[in-house]
């Protein structure tokens, strides 16, 4: 099973490609997602994602509770940081 | 300056919106020579239109867009627009990619039969696509790239319509 | 439908100052462009456009003027507006004489590094246009011309800005 | 001496023309100016043109006191009606 990660904005520097596609057993969990992204992607990054800031998408719809996120085959999930004004 | 236009396809949600997200330079003049003429019993149309601006140092300006959520947020606006003002049509087109000082990055229309709806509904059309849609923005200055964060006066911006 | 435009002769003020009075057709894509390709440094240009309305029944429509008060209060209100906002470029046309359904009457547009002064600039000519300025209207319907009297309108815009 | 008078909007109609030049020998005041209109334009007109709502421009300057004004030989004295909204 596969999932891809993309990664909008800033978070594109941090992750160090725009996405990027993950392989799993079983469906991951949000823990599993944050565990996932410190260790393949950057240290940083799981905090960052974590935090209120940076909005998820689940196959183009919001997620609005993280902790409640299910990711199985073929999903793919976006990491949003707040857009750029002006 | 200013690259060439080239042709931006059009997804019309309704006979009187027209909402575009464009990858390649746009001619607003053309569009908005277009729109008027598609609406003869409009007595006045508002126009905004934001270029890239010269002369700050900034050698290219960058707007990412993830295609599942930006232009159903576009669509999702200009739906919001059209049921808050009584409008004959409205236009929104939005760059994405790489720009250049001189290049348009988002043209807003919105023809009424009454002026300030026009005003009112350009203006509210603006204050939300900057804030609300999702873009993520790069410019370029000095050779390097950097990303640009929300700024405060969108915020406030926004405030003004609640 | 609109009569093919023609050179309408500019009278600038000041560098930045574009103000005109006209008596044959103009064509407000040309104008746009022009104005804004001369203001690269601009962000958003927000400009108002005012057409003779197609489907009222109006045949016809004929401003007339008094050349020694009309360009003159059109110059004034553009440095008024100047004064008031800080802005990169303002354009004021305005037709006079005979026009058809579909022809453009007035064309406002203010450039600014800010949107919202570029918004409340053309929302403020606008008014201030429509209600200050001395044009005497006559609109043909069924063959017979018939003198516009001013509307109540106009003076609840005025009063927004005071 | 002559003077021009001009009749903006509907008051060319009223006047049946858009402007009209009247020959005086002595200076024009605001009195002599509203007997020749009765006379020689419109019976309505003086009555008309003497009210608040239509204003005065002489040689291009707006009249603040229509009963001060003085007509001179080569002016232009126009009557300005309520402009039109819309």
């Amino acid at each position: 099973m596969a999932a891809r990660l993309v990664f909008l904005g800033r978070l594109e520097e941090l992750a160090g490609c725009p996405f990027a596609d993950v392989a799993f057993g079983a469906p991951l969990h949000w823990a599993d997602v944050l565990a996932w992204l410190g260790d393949d992607q950057a240290p940083e990054l799981p905090a960052l994602v974590n935090s209120d800031k940076v909005r998820l998408a689940l196959n183009g719809m919001m997620v609005t509770d993280k902790a409640s996120l299910t990711v199985v085959d073929g999903d793919e999930l976006a990491f949003l940081p707040p857009v750029s004004g002006g | 300056m200013a690259t060439n236009w080239r042709s931006c396809p059009r997804f019309p949600v309704a006979d009187l919106l027209d909402v575009r997200l464009c990858t390649a330079p746009f001619d607003p003049a053309l569009e908005l020579r277009n729109f008027t003429r598609a609406l003869p019993q409009a007595g006045g149309i508002v126009s905004f239109l934001g270029q890239v601006r010269a002369g700050d140092g900034v050698e290219a300006l960058d707007l990412r867009h993830y295609a599942p959520l930006t232009l159903p947020a576009m669509r999702t606006l200009a739906g919001q627009v059209r049921g808050r003002w009584a409008l004959d049509g409205l236009l929104i087109i939005h760059r994405s990619g790489e720009m250049v000082p001189g290049d348009p990055i988002v043209l807003v229309a919105a023809a009424a039969r009454h002026r300030r709806d026009a005003f009112a509904a350009a203006d509210f059309a603006m204050d939300h696509l900057k804030s609300e849609s999702w873009f993520w923005k790069r410019e370029k200055v000095a050779g390097q790239w950097r990303w640009i964060e929300p700024r405060m006066q969108d915020f406030e911006d926004i405030a003004r319509w609640r």
